[in-house]
């Protein structure tokens, strides 16, 4: 029999164990992007970063266009996040609350699109964006991501709607609110936790996606940090150190982001409102 | 039919969507121009710069460069041209050229560019389907073994004598040779291959264009392929990149490579003492880089284009653009003994060229990427699964066979 | 004029009749309660009066002015919701002002930033924030008006739901069991303090309970429902003392009202084989009935005679100032025990009754106590002479 | 249920409301997303040619048929199974293990529950970078920790390597999405009764009992949930894998979407690119049509319905 003591040290461990498993890449990725190139072939590697060597990420904005990337990253995020947002609230509303024909095609049809790869849709897509003058904007990217996002946060919010007792809107109806008035007066406040939580997935798919980024936008100054990051996968391009300060410049923001974020995820405003 | 659904679509939320953003009106001309090299250290700046040059020399046409990676250069523009768009020209490589013939991607150039007015290299003939010019030659080089004489001193006259020097070298974090054999870096490993393939003889398809991938001089160079494999004298997991850069830090002493890169180990490391010689292989043929200027038949600015095509053809550009390339580019250009002296790997790699062969499958050269994927992985088994390289070269001709040729 | 109509009013769900032509109209200033087990249809009555239903069929007059299409906003009433269903991402204040500000609501406030301002004008508006203090200070929710719901306790909470219900003034206010989340206590002193309320403020009250006694103790008017059709409307004192069907008779009074079997011959009322004296001559053919005598109607004696219904002690309870008794009849039966009931007497006791289980005991009805209702229909017989 | 339903009728306003709402979802998805949908279905009965995307000869079953009997799918198709198989008991292992133990209360949990999420803020193309780089051959971090463990492993050519490159993706994959799964779980995890597992220990049971006994039956519809969730994700999982190695080396990580992708953009065959898409998501469809009955099954068979 093992003493709870005991059992207590080994738990310690496992978490720490867990969390080196969970940190160690983005640590090594950072080690990476610290160590001068002549230490990079050598026989042992360098376990620490060299804190000299941070003159690297100066220098990184200097040479290579990250600041653009990041911003045009940033704007394709954030253009997904408000459009997904503002596309998913209604659909999510009329999902919990309505019974119509047609609701359960609506809710295969948003399910259904969780399973189409990206890729298998660029070519269509590129042709469809190229009419609309699409290609090669923000906006297109914005669009192009929105219709894989929208989906999977429609579903989310609308659990979330889901939890909200009926009694709340129909108290808000007796006072005098239309649906719309309900809907944006108290569904959206209810849920606020969620959306923020939705906001945050939103985000993350604009932030980090890849396949579009790469295909529908061609100029160098729309170019997003995902496909700027995999440009280095060439020849002849830059040493795997500065590759790596861009990898850092690109991942340390979404996390520092998201551990931020994570607060308004908890979510529970509903709790107080009915029963005890 | 689909076009016409497009578009109508395309009518119905264009007007919800024009708000959005104002559709940029430019005073000049202004074309797009996508190629790998803008994206490549060292050589990139360099060309855009000669592009920038172009720009301020008049006001009716501005070239915008567009970098994208070489290895999804294919992958990007021709999914664009496929939707009807994509950069105005482009630099492409000599398998994507050919890929991109047959399905009338584009644009012919006779009547942009009369032949006789330029002195172009030999490779240019390749440019031309049918008597009908669908590109120009942009820049060429031949294959030479790359050798750091710190290392070094002599380089090997033949196969043999080559694998010892490597096996020799290969010591305390320094590599005698370093090539490419993953499918990560596709093109690369095919070019790397060529070179042994071809040194040893073998060609890909015979004159009448029948595939001969599993002739026997092909599975020499195979074997031999397999065999620096096995040495353990490549930094294996090191890409191009990185094993390139190794080589101007001192730790490889050979690399049969392209004279684009000695240009950028000069460029990058001016005092490393590196020569280049003959590749080390009984055949003297070896693989020729060949990328071609092309115009994108969907392009709405063919004059445009046309007036570029026609400064950067023009000799002073052209030897501005082979300054920054430093491999030869599409025209022939007279050099100063200087000039020379300061680059005396240039002359190997001229007399190279006698014997450089297009890395192409010749008589199928609009099928070769797909041929260059069955190969490749019948070549990685041979590497990493010890198959028999005859076996291996069976299956190859045999799978090209049903599944390309289909 | 009557504060409330209802006509012929149906509802369906599917083919499901869950309200069946339901007529009853209401005096302004009533307090009327809709009292029925669950299922009855009284919620779904209130929430068509309030609009949150359709009606199938019928209509709904409220202060003259036929309401049964227009949506609730327009109908003129407030609702007290069983969960008290409070905004909870606003504070009590705000909860409370909510109503009057959707009064003045325009589609542009929910635009960012100067919605909320217009929507701060309205709150801080001289004629809200009068409206909320008088309610308030009513309530005694003066203190708390900047707290959220979730830190009020569930009274406090229901004193929010009334707040909020009566700034409004309205012409009608619905109460969905306003009480039934609280505990006994607390259920008691909020009932005190809602008919203090009606009274202080007026205005005609629906009230859905199926608590009888929150029914007898708050309602002017009383309409006991069962199966979407109303079984007796009338003042708390007709309903107890003159139930129209053996149904009405048991569900008032705890415990409910006896129902001996009986036939009456034509000249005698017999139960089994004993003629009991009985102050009734119903001029009805000779039938089975069933005799209607509320437990404290009956006395109780240990002396056992042939002209008394005699009967054994079953069940002796103990409830403070009464003790209540449940005697087997020897010769006679119930009509309750089809409900899972003993199927004996029950016999209210003043006092702590010292009787035990298995004794034997006769039992004397009062006769001027005595209701009579068809043992084939349950209806009331009332041709009495 | 049947109050939901009730409730629902009974808040129906006008009849066109619910319409109107979902219109504008239901318009962009038919644009962005069943447009090229159906465009991609038919596109897999034609010749398509990358660059002449809008010449499409009609081919019939040429493209399946050539599938078929290439006999490439088969291996295509074992590594897709064996990819997702492995993600889902990996990611969700990993991740209900790591769950438990975040609920259980020390010192520093709520940093530990945030630093945990850590991978799966990470993009993709950084993770491919960053996870290439540790897996090199010679110079990587992780062959050198293995030679330094004295492990016959060490100096592996991992991502070069026919049966090690799998492993490797998959190593990448789970370090990536378990996070998702221990944060979904950890959630479950709150909604197991206390009194439940206090009712456990008061009968003698042992950890693992009461784990079997109070914390699965709880969340095991999340895990099942989870499982769908991982399984279509890992079925259409495409930059990591790419990027890493385009599907290589000899197959050995060749899942749909990587053939797709080759087909359609290192082929340029379109038609058979989108063929080869259908039979894809057929068997999303497939696994989605399974979960639900299973789903349906538990539920049943713990009395839910």
């Amino acid at each position: 029999m093992r003493t709870s003591r005991q059992l207590e040290h080994m738990r310690v461990l496992a978490v720490l164990l867990m969390l080196g498993f969970a940190a160690f890449p983005i640590y090594w990725m950072f080690v990476t992007s610290m160590t001068p190139s002549s230490e990079l072939f050598a026989s042992s590697p360098r376990l620490l970063p060299a804190w000299s060597q941070l003159s690297i990420y100066a220098e990184i904005f200097n040479t290579i266009p990250v600041a653009t990337w990041l911003k045009n990253s940033f704007l394709v995020a954030a253009g997904t996040t408000v459009l997904s947002i503002l596309l998913a609230v209604f659909p999510a509303y009329a999902l919990s609350r309505f019974r119509f024909a047609g609701l359960a095609v609506l809710g295969f049809a948003l399910f259904a699109t969780q399973m189409l790869p990206e890729a298998m849709l660029v070519v269509p897509l590129y042709s469809i964006f190229g009419d609309l003058n699409l290609l090669n904007t923000i906006p297109g990217l914005v669009l192009a991501n929105t219709a894989f996002v929208v989906p999977v946060i429609t579903w989310i919010i609308k659990g979330a709607i889901d939890s909200i007792p009926f009694e709340i809107e129909e108290a808000a109806r007796v006072d005098g609110c239309s649906r719309l008035d309900i809907v944006l007066g108290i569904v959206i406040p209810l849920v606020a936790p969620t959306l923020a939580a939705a906001a945050v997935i939103s985000f993350f798919h604009g932030w980090n996606e890849y396949v579009f980024a790469q295909t529908l936008v061609s100029s160098e100054n729309l170019r997003t940090a995902s496909v700027g990051l995999a440009s280095f996968v060439g020849e002849l391009s830059t040493p795997i150190h500065s590759v790596m300060a861009v990898g850092v410049i690109y991942t340390l923001p979404a996390i520092i982001f998201y551990l931020f974020a994570q607060r308004y995820v908890v979510a529970g405003m509903t709790a107080g409102s009915v029963k005890g | 039919m689909r076009r016409t659904v497009n578009r109508l679509m395309a009518a119905a939320i264009a007007v919800g969507l024009a708000p959005w953003w104002a559709a940029p009106a430019f005073a000049k001309d202004k074309i797009t121009f996508a190629a790998a090299v803008f994206a490549e250290a060292g050589r990139g700046d360099r060309v855009k710069a000669w592009i920038e040059s172009y720009n301020q020399s008049q006001t009716g046409v501005e070239v915008e460069p567009i970098a994208i990676p070489f290895s999804s250069l294919a992958n990007t523009v021709f999914t664009q041209m496929g939707g009807g768009g994509g950069p105005d020209l482009i630099r492409l490589d000599q398998t994507d050229f050919f890929a991109a013939i047959p399905s009338g991607r584009l644009l012919p150039l006779g009547d942009v560019i009369n032949d006789k007015d330029y002195p172009f290299l030999g490779p240019d003939r390749f440019m031309k389907v049918k008597d009908v010019r669908y590109g120009l030659l942009f820049d060429t080089t031949g294959y030479a073994l790359l050798y750091n004489k710190d290392i070094l001193p002599q380089p090997p006259k033949d196969f043999e004598s080559f694998l010892a020097a490597a096996r020799e070298k290969t010591r305390d974090g320094t590599f005698g040779y370093a090539y490419r054999a993953t499918m990560a870096e596709r093109a690369g490993f095919w070019q790397d291959l060529c070179n042994y393939v071809f040194g040893f003889g073998g060609r890909w398809s015979d004159k009448d264009g029948n595939l001969t991938l599993n002739s026997p001089d092909v599975i020499k160079g195979v074997a031999a392929y397999k065999k620096v494999y096995d040495a353990g004298v490549t930094p294996k997991g090191a890409d191009a990149a990185t094993y390139r850069r190794m080589f101007w830090e001192g730790k490889i002493a050979m690399n049969v490579d392209n004279g684009g890169v000695a240009a950028i180990f000069n460029r990058n490391a001016p005092q490393l003492p590196f020569a280049a010689a003959p590749s080390p292989f009984p055949d003297k043929a070896q693989g020729l880089i060949m990328t071609a200027l092309v115009v994108n038949a969907n392009t709405k600015h063919k004059d445009a284009a046309g007036a570029f095509i026609k400064w950067a053809y023009a000799p002073e550009n052209q030897k501005t653009l082979q300054a920054a390339m430093g491999t030869s580019v599409g025209t022939r250009l007279d050099m100063s003994p200087e000039e020379q002296a300061k680059q005396p790997w240039l002359r190997v790699y001229e007399e190279q060229m006698q014997n450089a062969l297009p890395q192409l499958v010749m008589g199928h050269e609009d099928k070769t990427p797909e041929i260059q994927q069955i190969v490749l992985e019948q070549v990685l088994k041979v590497l990493l699964e010890n198959a028999d390289p005859k076996d291996a070269m069976d299956r190859a001709q045999s799978l090209v066979e049903r599944r390309v040729l289909r | 004029m009557s504060a409330i109509e209802i006509n012929n009013v149906s509802k369906k769900f599917g083919a499901k009749e869950v309200i069946r032509d339901i007529n009853v109209s209401i005096d302004e200033g009533d307090f009327l309660v809709l009292l029925g087990p669950s299922g009855c249809g009284k919620s779904t009555l209130l929430r068509m009066l309030a609009g949150l239903e359709s009606i199938s069929s019928g209509e709904i007059v409220i202060g003259g002015k036929r309401v049964d299409q227009l949506p609730p906003g327009d109908r003129d009433i407030a609702f007290v919701f069983q969960s008290y269903a409070l905004y909870p991402h606003l504070s009590v204040r705000r909860n409370m002002a909510f109503p009057l500000l959707m009064q003045e609501f325009r589609l542009w406030y929910h635009l960012p930033i100067i919605g909320a301002m217009a929507k701060r004008r309205i709150e801080n508006s001289p004629r809200v924030v009068e409206k909320i203090a008088k309610m308030s200070k009513i309530l005694g929710l003066t203190d708390m008006l900047d707290r959220f719901p979730r830190t009020l306790s569930g009274g406090q909470r229901q004193r929010v739901a009334l707040g909020r219900a009566m700034v409004r003034e309205p012409e009608v206010f619905l109460m969905d069991e306003p009480l039934s989340n609280l505990d006994a206590k607390l259920r008691t002193s909020m009932r005190s303090e809602i008919s203090r309320l009606h009274k202080e403020i007026g205005g005609t009250f629906v009230y859905v309970t199926h608590d009888q006694v929150e029914a007898m103790t708050m309602g002017t008017k009383i309409a006991l429902m069962r199966d979407g059709i109303i079984q007796q409307f009338g003042t708390a004192r007709d309903i107890y003392t003159d139930p129209a069907n053996t149904y009405v008779a048991r569900f008032i009074g705890t415990p409910p009202m006896n129902l001996i079997m009986a036939k009456w011959d034509g000249a005698r009322m017999m139960v089994g084989s004993l003629a009991i004296a009985a102050n009734l001559s119903p001029t009805l053919a000779a039938s089975d009935v069933l005799l209607g005598v509320r437990p404290n109607a009956i006395t109780l004696a240990t002396d056992l005679s042939n002209d008394s219904l005699n009967g054994e002690v079953v069940m002796v309870e103990h409830v403070g100032a009464d003790s209540i008794i449940a005697v087997r009849l020897k010769d006679g039966r119930t009509a309750h025990n089809d409900d899972g009931d003993l199927d004996a007497v029950m016999v209210t006791v003043p006092g702590y009754c010292m009787l035990s289980m298995g004794q034997a005991v006769s039992i004397t009805i009062d006769p001027h106590q005595m209701i009579l209702f068809s043992a084939a229909t349950g209806e009331r017989i009332r041709r009495l002479t | 249920m049947k109050r939901a339903q009730l409730a629902r009728e009974r808040l129906d306003g006008h009849p066109w409301t619910p319409y109107l709402f979902a219109a504008p979802v239901g318009i962009y998805l038919l644009l962005f997303q069943f447009y090229p949908l159906i465009q991609q279905f038919y596109m897999s009965f034609t010749a398509t040619d990358l660059l002449t995307p809008t010449v499409n000869p009609f081919v019939g079953m040429e493209n399946y048929s050539f599938l078929i009997e290439d006999g490439e799918l088969w291996k295509v198709l074992s590594v897709t199974a064996i990819y997702t198989v492995a993600c889902v008991v990996f990611a969700i292992g990993v991740g209900l293990g790591s769950a438990l133990l975040l609920d259980s209360p020390f010192i520093g949990r709520s940093l530990a529950r945030a630093l945990i999420t850590i991978p799966w803020a990470a993009p993709s193309v950084a993770v491919a970078l960053i996870f290439t780089w540790i897996f090199n051959s010679q110079y990587g971090i992780f062959n050198r920790a293995l030679t330094e463990l004295g492990l016959q492993l060490g100096g592996e050519n991992w991502l070069d390597n026919a049966s090690l490159a799998l492993p490797a993706i998959l190593l990448t994959t789970v370090w990536q999405i378990f996070p998702f799964s221990s944060v979904v779980i950890l959630a479950a995890l709150q909604g197991v009764p206390q009194e439940l597992k206090e009712a456990a220990v008061i009968d003698g049971a042992d950890r693992l009992n009461i784990f079997k006994t109070a914390t699965w039956p709880t969340i095991q519809p999340t895990v099942l949930m989870l499982t769908l969730f991982v399984t279509i994700w890992s079925l259409r999982r495409f930059d990591l894998i790419w990027l890493m190695t385009q599907g290589g080396p000899i197959g050995a990580t060749n899942t749909m979407v990587i053939e797709l992708y080759r087909q359609g953009f290192v082929y340029r065959d379109l038609g058979t690119a989108a063929s080869i898409g259908m039979i894809g998501l057929s068997i999303a469809l497939l696994v989605t049509v399974i979960y639900f009955k299973v789903t349906q099954m538990t539920e049943q068979a713990q009395g839910k319905r």
